[in-house]
Order: C-alpha cells, then structure tokens, then sequence
C-alpha cells in the first residue's frame, strides 16, 4: 500500500484537520464526536440538511458544508458508518428551530446508526425527518437484498434539498422535495481497479489487466459482475441501458413519523425513465478516472440520451463521490421539473461545489 | 453459574480475540463487503477495554449496558448497532445482578440476539451474524432445559454458532452489504458470522 | 492498461467532444487544427490569454478557457505540445483587437511550437506577446538542463493574468502581470505510481511499493530521485524546503521583442521566499491521488508555513494539473500582493474553475 | 548524384521505419522523457507519406519544404519543429532543383542541421539529435572532399551518426525533457539521435 499518509488510525482525523485548516471561512470540525457543520450554525430559522457516512468519498460528504448545501456532515471511519452519538451531536450543533433533515444512504450501516440518532433526537424535542437515498440500479430487487445502495444522487438531493433549506422550505417540503428527486434519480457504476482500505493494506479485491467489474458500490466492493474489458463506448452503452432500461422499483423501507413518533414501514414505487424527460446527467469520477475518461463517456452518453430522445438539461462531471483512488465510473441521471432545475442552479458554496457565489 | 468478574473477563477476552483476528475477519469482509470488519470490532472492543477499569461500580447488568453504548458510539458500520443492541439489551436483562444464574444466562443472550433482530431484521439463512447466534441460543436454551450445567451448555452454544458460521458459506447473501454481490457471495464465509461466533467462544473462554 | 477510452489515437478528439458537448455555454471547439475558445470569443478590445500544452494534464487547460480566465487553449496529442498552426489559428480566432499574450510553459516543446506561432502571428500583424512559466523548483539549474520546468504556477498565472485580461488590463500589462506570478510562484511535484500513455500502453516507468519519485514534472516521467516511501508528513517537509530553501534562481529565456520582432535573450532572477510573505498554497493531485490525501498534505503545509513566517491567504486543494491517472501530488507557493489576490478573487467561469458566478 | 524519385522513395523510407521503430523509440523516450517520440515521429511522417503523391508537381526542394511543414503541424513536442526546420531548411537550399549533384546534398544536409541549431540551439554532447547530425553532416563532407562517391559518403554518414547515437548513451543530457532526470539520463540511448539517425539510413536506403 502506497499513500500520503501518516498513521493509519490517523487517516480520518488528520485529513478533517486539513479541511479545518483549508476552509475556516466555510466549515467548523469537531472532533469528539466528529462532525462538520458550517461555520455559521445553526442558522436560525432555517431548516438544517445533514449527512453522513464512511470516510473515503471525498468530496462527500464534508466538503459539501456550506451555504446552499449540507449543515453538517458526520464522516465515519473508512467506509464505515458513522456511529449515533456523532449524528446526533451534529443534528443538536445545527438544529436552528426548524429542523434536522437527515439525509440517509441506503446501507444497513448507515440505515442503523442514523435511525437511532433520530430517535434520540426526537425525543431531545428536534424536529427531525430522514430520507434514504437508494438510486443503484444495479442492485434489481430489494426482496433478496439489502435493498438498493444509495450512490450519486446524494450529491444531486444535498445540492437540490440544500438550496431549498436556504429558500426557506420547511422540513416536510424538504423531505418530500428529497423524496422526489430520490425517486427521479438512478444511477450505475463500475471500476477497473479495487481501492486500498488502510486499514487493509492491500487492494480490496483484484481485478485482470482484461477485466473490469460491472454495478459497484461506493466502498470499493466487488461488483455485481466481472466482465471482459471492453471500450468506453460499450461501457457507457452498458450503463445507460442498465439505467434507463430499468423497470418500476418497488421497495418497503422505514419511515419516521414525527407526529406518532416511531417507524412505519413505507412501500414506494420509482417509474423508468421516459422519451421526453429532461435530465441532470452525472459523469462522476470514483477517484482514480481522469476527467479526459470521463468526457469521454460524457459525450457517448450524451448520444445515447439524444437518441433516447432524453434531454441532458444541465451536467455535473469530476470526482464529486469517490472510493479513495479506485479508478472507475458512475453515471447518475436525475430526471427534472422546473423547482428541480431552479434548485439545481441556485448558488453553493462549499468547499467541494461552488457557484453562483 | 457467572461471576461479574467472568463478565468482565469475557469483554476482555472479546478485545483479545478481536485483536487477533482482526485481519481475518477483515479478510473475510474484503471477499464479500468493505474490508472494514475486523477494524470496526477491533476499535470497538479496545474502546470497551479501556473504559471496563471505570464501570468497576456497576453490576452485570450496568457493565454489559455500558458495553452496548461503548460499541454503539466507536464501531459504526452495519455491525455496530448491532452488536451495541445486543450488549445494551443483554444488560437491561441482567440490570441489578451482580451474578448470573443459567436462566439469567439464557434471558441475557436471548434478549440480546432478540435486539439484533429489531434492528436488523435477519432472517435465519440471510447470511448474518444471526446465523450464528440464533443456532447458538437455541442450542444452549435446550441444554439448559434438559438439565445440562453452564459450562456444557455453553459448550455446545458455541459449536453450534461454529456450525451455523460454516453454514454461511454456501449461502446467498441477503441482508447487509454481501447482498450487493449476489450470486457472487456465495463461497464465502460471513464476516459478521464469525465475529458472533468469536464472542461466544471468548464467554465459553471466561467460564471455563 | 486498462483506460475509458476508444482507439487510441481518438482519445484527444474524444475529449474534446465530450467538453463540447458539456459546457457549449463556456466553450466552442475546433477540431482541425485543434483548440478550444470561449463561447463569446473573440472578445472586442480586450486582451485575448491562451495557453496550451499536451493533452493529459485535464482540466488545465482546456478547462480553463471561459469568462475570467482563458481565451482560448490548444491540446496537443498526450502530453506532446501542440503544433505551431494550432497556436497561430487559436490566436487568430480569439484575438478582439487588443493582441494576444501566449502563456507557455517551459518545455523544449512548447516552447519552439509557441515560437514559431508567435511568429506567425506576428507578422499577420496581431499584436503577440508570450510569457514563460518555469517554477519547478525540482530542476537546480538552467545550464544544465533545458530549465525549470512550467508545472503548478501555470494554473494559478492563467487564473490571476485571465482576470487581469476581463478587466481591462492592455497586453504589456498582462505580459509583465504574468512575468511577476511567474517570479513569485515555484513548485515541487511528487509520484507514487507512474500513469500510463494510451499509446505507449504501458506505464511509463515501474515504482517499487516501497519507493517515491522526488522532483518530477507533469508528463509521467521520472523525477529527479528515487526514494523509499516515508509517512505524508515527510514527504510533505521534504517538499516544503525544496520550495522554501531554494535560493535565487537565475536564467536566460528568449522574451520577443514586439517593436524589433525578433526574440532577445534575457536573464532573470526570482528571488526566494522570506518570513512575512503572504502565499496562494496550491496543494494538487496528479490525478490518481484522492482528496482525502491533499488535505492530510495541506495540514501539515499550514503548520510548516506557520513555523515559517508565511502567512496562506488563499489556497486551491484538487486535481487542476494532472498526469493522467498518476499518483502524486505537486504544491504551488504564489508569493501574493494586493493587485494578485484581488485578481485571484475575481470572478471566475470556466468548466474546470469557477467562483463568483 | 539523387533523382527527385530517390528522395520521394527517402520519405517513404522513412515512414516505413519509424512505423516498425514506433514502439522501440518510445520506449527509448520512457526511459528518459514522456514515452511519446515513436508516437510523434510516426504520426508525423504517416502524415507526410499521405500528402507525398499531392506534391508530385513540386521539384526537390518543395517537396522537401512540404515535408517540413506538415511535420511542423502533426508532429509537435520538441522534435516537430526541430524536424520540421530541418527538412524546411533543406528545401529551401534544394529550391529548384530537380535533382541534386554531391555538392547539392552536402548544402541541403547542412542547411538543415543548422536550422536545428537555430531553433533548440544544441552543443555537442548534449545528448541529442545533434550528436548524431553533426558527425553525419562532418564525415559526409569529409568524405565528398576525398572524392568518395555519394553511396559512400552517404554510408559514411550513417556511419558517423549510429556512432553518434551510441556516444549518447553514456552522456547525461542538457537539452530536452532528458536532462530533468540529471546523472539518471545516463545509460539510455537518446530517442532523437536514434530517429535521427533512422532518418540517414533511410536516405542511404533512397540512395543505394
Ligand atoms: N440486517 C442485518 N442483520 C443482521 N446482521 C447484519 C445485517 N446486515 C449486516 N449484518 C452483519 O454485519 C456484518 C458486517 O459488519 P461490518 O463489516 O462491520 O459493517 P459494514 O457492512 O457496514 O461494513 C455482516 O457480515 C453481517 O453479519
Ligand atoms: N534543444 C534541443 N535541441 C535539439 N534536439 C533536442 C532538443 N531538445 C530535445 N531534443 C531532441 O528531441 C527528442 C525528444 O523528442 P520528442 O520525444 O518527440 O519530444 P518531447 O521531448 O517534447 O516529448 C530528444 O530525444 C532530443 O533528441
Ligand atoms: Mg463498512
Ligand atoms: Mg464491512
Ligand atoms: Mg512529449
Ligand atoms: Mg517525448
């Protein structure tokens, strides 16, 4: 294992310490628990957007902090989740009297941990609401599995939520507005190479100089299927029809009910994607893919979407939700409507996403 | 029958094994998850190891509840809640002993595994960790039953969590992060599974 | 080697055609000869900056061709420097009648390939000025090699020089704006792995698990030493003295001479850095190197820079000058002053750099 | 004495060998540069053989001129002006003529070598495509001077210049991307001096 790096129990600390030292003007660290939370919370009045989630994704989630984005962000150790006491302490730090949105991976890590956050916020007297974020298409069904992973539409709905909080929607608006950008996004990855865990020292998996591993996740996991490499025109056509050739979704997972209080179970449905729709298309980097790679793909899949007749409305393409330095790909469409798109380009500024200000 | 000094001697005795075996279990989870498991266990046990010293104070019962919090807020991961659910469960039953009689044994790690499921919702064949402990309960529950003594039925808790370990190698993985892999998780051995397994055999360990 | 790419020889075409397809609200492409010019360009009476270089290095510099920054940009076939009727169509394209300065970074390639085009555009009558970046504090001196190379100032000059353009600065003023960047600025570079060219399909030089190049430049190649690896805090003290001891450094560059038309020689010295400075920190990765790991660099930057006296007003942490997909990382110090930073903080909109709007 | 055909059939030549020596010049360039001279000089003179028959109206030293520019402009990186001078500088010596005498290939290879001069400025023994020019240029000479015939003076360039380029292996470079690398650029055969003297041997090839 080859990294800049000091100790390797230090890894997670010491990479905060340099986002405290970067970004004093945008983020405040706290180190015990951990957490990141903007460098003017709580903002009074304003509903609060949190997240979090194992280290090693970098930009996300701490380096959406800011204005426009994220409140605070709880990163856990190396893909691993954070625990309830660090969620919990950085929902109370940004909590300014309208709320906690929490916004949730779909991991049973990440599910876990930030259920019983919430519960102790909840009962702490917080407004809090929670969203999961499951847009991997190439998980198929949620009977024999975990259930879809939450991948890149994290960034699209902590931009999108993010600008509506600082508009000024309340908590259920933006609960119900991350609902439905959840349900219009999916998304599908691959990787070329594994990535090194520290903690691990070696490469999670190995890959042949000829292979290449087709619906992975966000933690340098195998994936769902080792393939023969092939050119990035193929692969890009392999992930475009993975997404948008991909039927209705249905799911059952946990919602809170603030008023009662407790979990119910909630059975929701995502529609395919269809001619006509406008999108915001995703070309995300998992860390080691040069941007040059991936306006490569850009371009095969903005002719694929054209023949679809699928109109690419705005883009995010670079290395927004990372697996330390994997090289490989995701791609993440996010189908539109005119608040999605007036979100979309309201102004961030973060340290990882910024415009408009 | 157990002593709160065998409790404690079996908290101490998980943060041994974890440490030995945190790179296999970390290998096992590089094979079918996010080769975290062996670290997350590994922080979770030491962070139990070095505050068992300040809950000298507390009964069985306080001590395994201390425990739960302790892995609750340093191990994160799926594994974390889950096993902090198992330890504050196991202590809310014990609350108040200062020693464990058999039945109290059976309703501590019943109440345990039970937390697990709330939180987790395993089913048998999943391919978790409940793979271990539910054959686990079970098989100590009848030898309890049919009269036999701590140390024998924790003898065969333990086999029977090793069995119930194996048994996930063939399986299909369909809870936690091995689900993703599909038919590829199929051929290994459950991270989770093995851990469980690990801290049965370290309470056998303290009972002996 | 395996890369999301085609064939081999449509990589840089590719890429163009995916930035194309992306951002033709900020660029417009050529494809024959190839370069890359703003959307509104040219633009009348101001000052046209351009710069250009081998593919390989994304975002820089295509990506940085927009509002605030560049003009145009000429990608060259992977890291071989672009052909002189490149330069000279690209300086012809977006010239607005206020001439055009040439921002060319020290390399025996670029440099002839610019030359020649000045020349071109010279006696076509457009007012050329060019301007050489050479702040690679890894090479010790210039009688014995071809120079200091241009690697992290280049990005920092095209971003402070493209401000100065937008407001109104004439051309002599932008070449002398760029000259004192270039004086003020000098970098270190680093790699763990080498990166692969897609035509050569191998990497470029093998590392050992237990080794680091020092002093390497831009273009995958070896750097000065081979070294076995030791703990980011080291590396990152070996890399702040080569920047902070290195002494006054002297040399004879070729500067045109627009009344003459004819280039002269003339020797320069950039003078060290001394406690007080005020600094721009420009912490990059190579490409393959996560962000994660630049900040656990930039930590320890800050607290050498502390011990030093000098003072981090502004810093830019990410991938801006890459090797393809090499691990490694480079860091920029820009000696700053008042007209720099308020040229750094003006706006900037370009795919690749984007602030205030 | 050379007919314009032999020196159509040299650029011919030369496309042919730098396509076979790709591979082997680049990886000369690994070693001590950025892996990209086969590339480059492959690229360049696929170019040049692709607009060869277009300049069949031009006498030598157009074509010579032609094959200069369109080396300029596909080439690139330090070799494509340097080349592309070097046959631009050629023409424009050869200008008119339809077929060249001794003295007449002596001034065009002269001419050339010293626009490479002009342009990248080298010394002897800096380890580039100047140590092998040079003692080409100086042996072809000395050689036309003694009353040798063209084939041999010719064979006693390529001579001088695979001479030359073999003296660069132990030089540490100067000029170019080489001499980055300091005291590690010695050992390694310069990617330059070896086109350049593919380039002459090509000729000899035309000439024979
Ligand atoms: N829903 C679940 N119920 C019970 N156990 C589970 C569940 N999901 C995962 N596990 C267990 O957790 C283990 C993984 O733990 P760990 O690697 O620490 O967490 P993570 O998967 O978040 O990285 C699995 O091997 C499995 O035994
Ligand atoms: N200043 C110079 N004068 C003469 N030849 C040079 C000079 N600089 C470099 N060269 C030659 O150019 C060769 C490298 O060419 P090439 O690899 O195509 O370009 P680049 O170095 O830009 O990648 C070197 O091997 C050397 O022979
Ligand atoms: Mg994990
Ligand atoms: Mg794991
Ligand atoms: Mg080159
Ligand atoms: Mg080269």
């Amino acid at each position: 294992m080859k990294k800049l790096i000091n100790a390797v129990d230090d890894v997670v600390r010491e990479q905060l310490q340099g986002m405290a030292a970067a970004h004093p003007d945008l983020v405040r660290v706290h180190y015990d628990p951990r957490y990141i939370v903007r460098a003017d919370a709580p903002v009074q009045g304003k509903v609060a957007v949190i997240s979090g989630g194992g280290s090693g994704h970098e930009p996300m989630h701490g380096g959406f902090v800011g204005r426009g984005m994220l409140d605070g962000a709880c990163p856990g150790e190396m893909f691993t989740s954070p625990t309830p006491d660090q969620v919990y302490a950085c929902a109370q730090a940004v909590d300014g009297g309208a709320g906690v949105l929490m916004i949730v991976k779909n991991y049973t890590g990440d599910v876990l941990n930030f259920e019983t956050a919430l519960e102790l916020a909840h009962f702490d007297g917080i407004p809090v609401q929670s969203v999961l974020i499951d847009d991997d298409a190439a998980v198929k069904d949620s009977l024999y599995t975990a259930g879809r992973r939450g991948v890149g539409a994290t960034v699209l709905a902590e931009k999108i939520v993010g600008a509506a909080a600082e508009a000024g929607y309340d908590l259920d608006a933006c609960a119900n507005l991350c609902r439905r950008v959840n349900r219009y996004a999916r998304s599908i990855g691959i990787a070329l190479t594994s990535c090194t865990v520290p903690a691990a020292g070696r490469p999670t998996f190995e890959l042949g100089d000829g292979e290449f591993e087709f619906g992975i996740g966000i933690h340098g996991e195998p994936g769902r299927q080792r393939l023969p490499m092939r050119a990035a025109d193929s692969v890009t056509e392999m992930m475009a029809a993975a997404i948008l050739d991909d039927g209705p979704y249905t799911r059952t997972v946990r919602e809170w009910d603030r008023q009662a209080g407790e979990w119910l179970d909630v059975t929701l449905t995502d529609d395919p994607f269809q001619p006509g729709d406008g999108v915001i298309a995703f070309v995300n980097s998992m860390g080691g893919t040069p941007l040059s790679e991936l306006y490569i793909v850009y371009r095969k899949l903005a002719e694929i979407l054209a023949q679809r007749g699928i109109r690419i409305q705005r883009n995010l393409i670079g290395p927004y939700i990372t697996s330390l330095e994997m090289q490989g790909i995701s791609i993440t469409l996010l189908k539109t409507d005119d608040e999605i798109l007036r979100l979309w380009d309201a102004p961030v500024l973060t340290p990882g996403l910024r415009w408009g200000m | 029958m157990l002593t709160k000094a065998q409790i404690i001697l079996w908290l101490e005795n998980v943060a041994a094994v974890m440490r030995q075996n945190r790179d296999y279990l970390t290998g096992l989870d590089a094979a079918v998850g996010d080769a975290d498991h062996g670290a997350n266990m590994d922080r979770g046990f030491q962070t139990v190891l070095q505050k068992l010293p300040s809950w000298d104070g507390s009964d069985i019962g306080g001590i395994l509840k201390l425990a739960g919090m302790a892995l609750m807020s340093s191990v994160g991961g799926a594994s974390g809640p889950l096993y902090g659910t198992f330890f504050m469960r196991a202590g809310t039953a014990a609350a108040g002993k200062e020693e464990l009689d058999d039945d109290d044994l059976r309703k501590l790690l019943a109440a345990g595994v039970e937390g697990i499921v709330q939180r987790g919702r395993p089913v048998l064949g999943d391919k978790t960790m409940y793979d271990s402990l539910f054959p686990a309960l079970d098989a100590l529950s009848a030898a309890l039953a049919s009269g036999a003594d701590t140390q024998t039925a924790l003898d065969r808790a333990v086999s029977a969590a090793e069995e119930g370990m194996l048994a996930t190698i063939p399986l299909q993985a369909r809870k936690g992060r091995a689900s993703y892999l599909g038919e590829r998780s199929i051929g290994h051995q459950d991270p989770g599974a093995t851990s469980a397994y690990l801290i049965l055999k370290a309470l056998w360990d303290a009972a002996a």
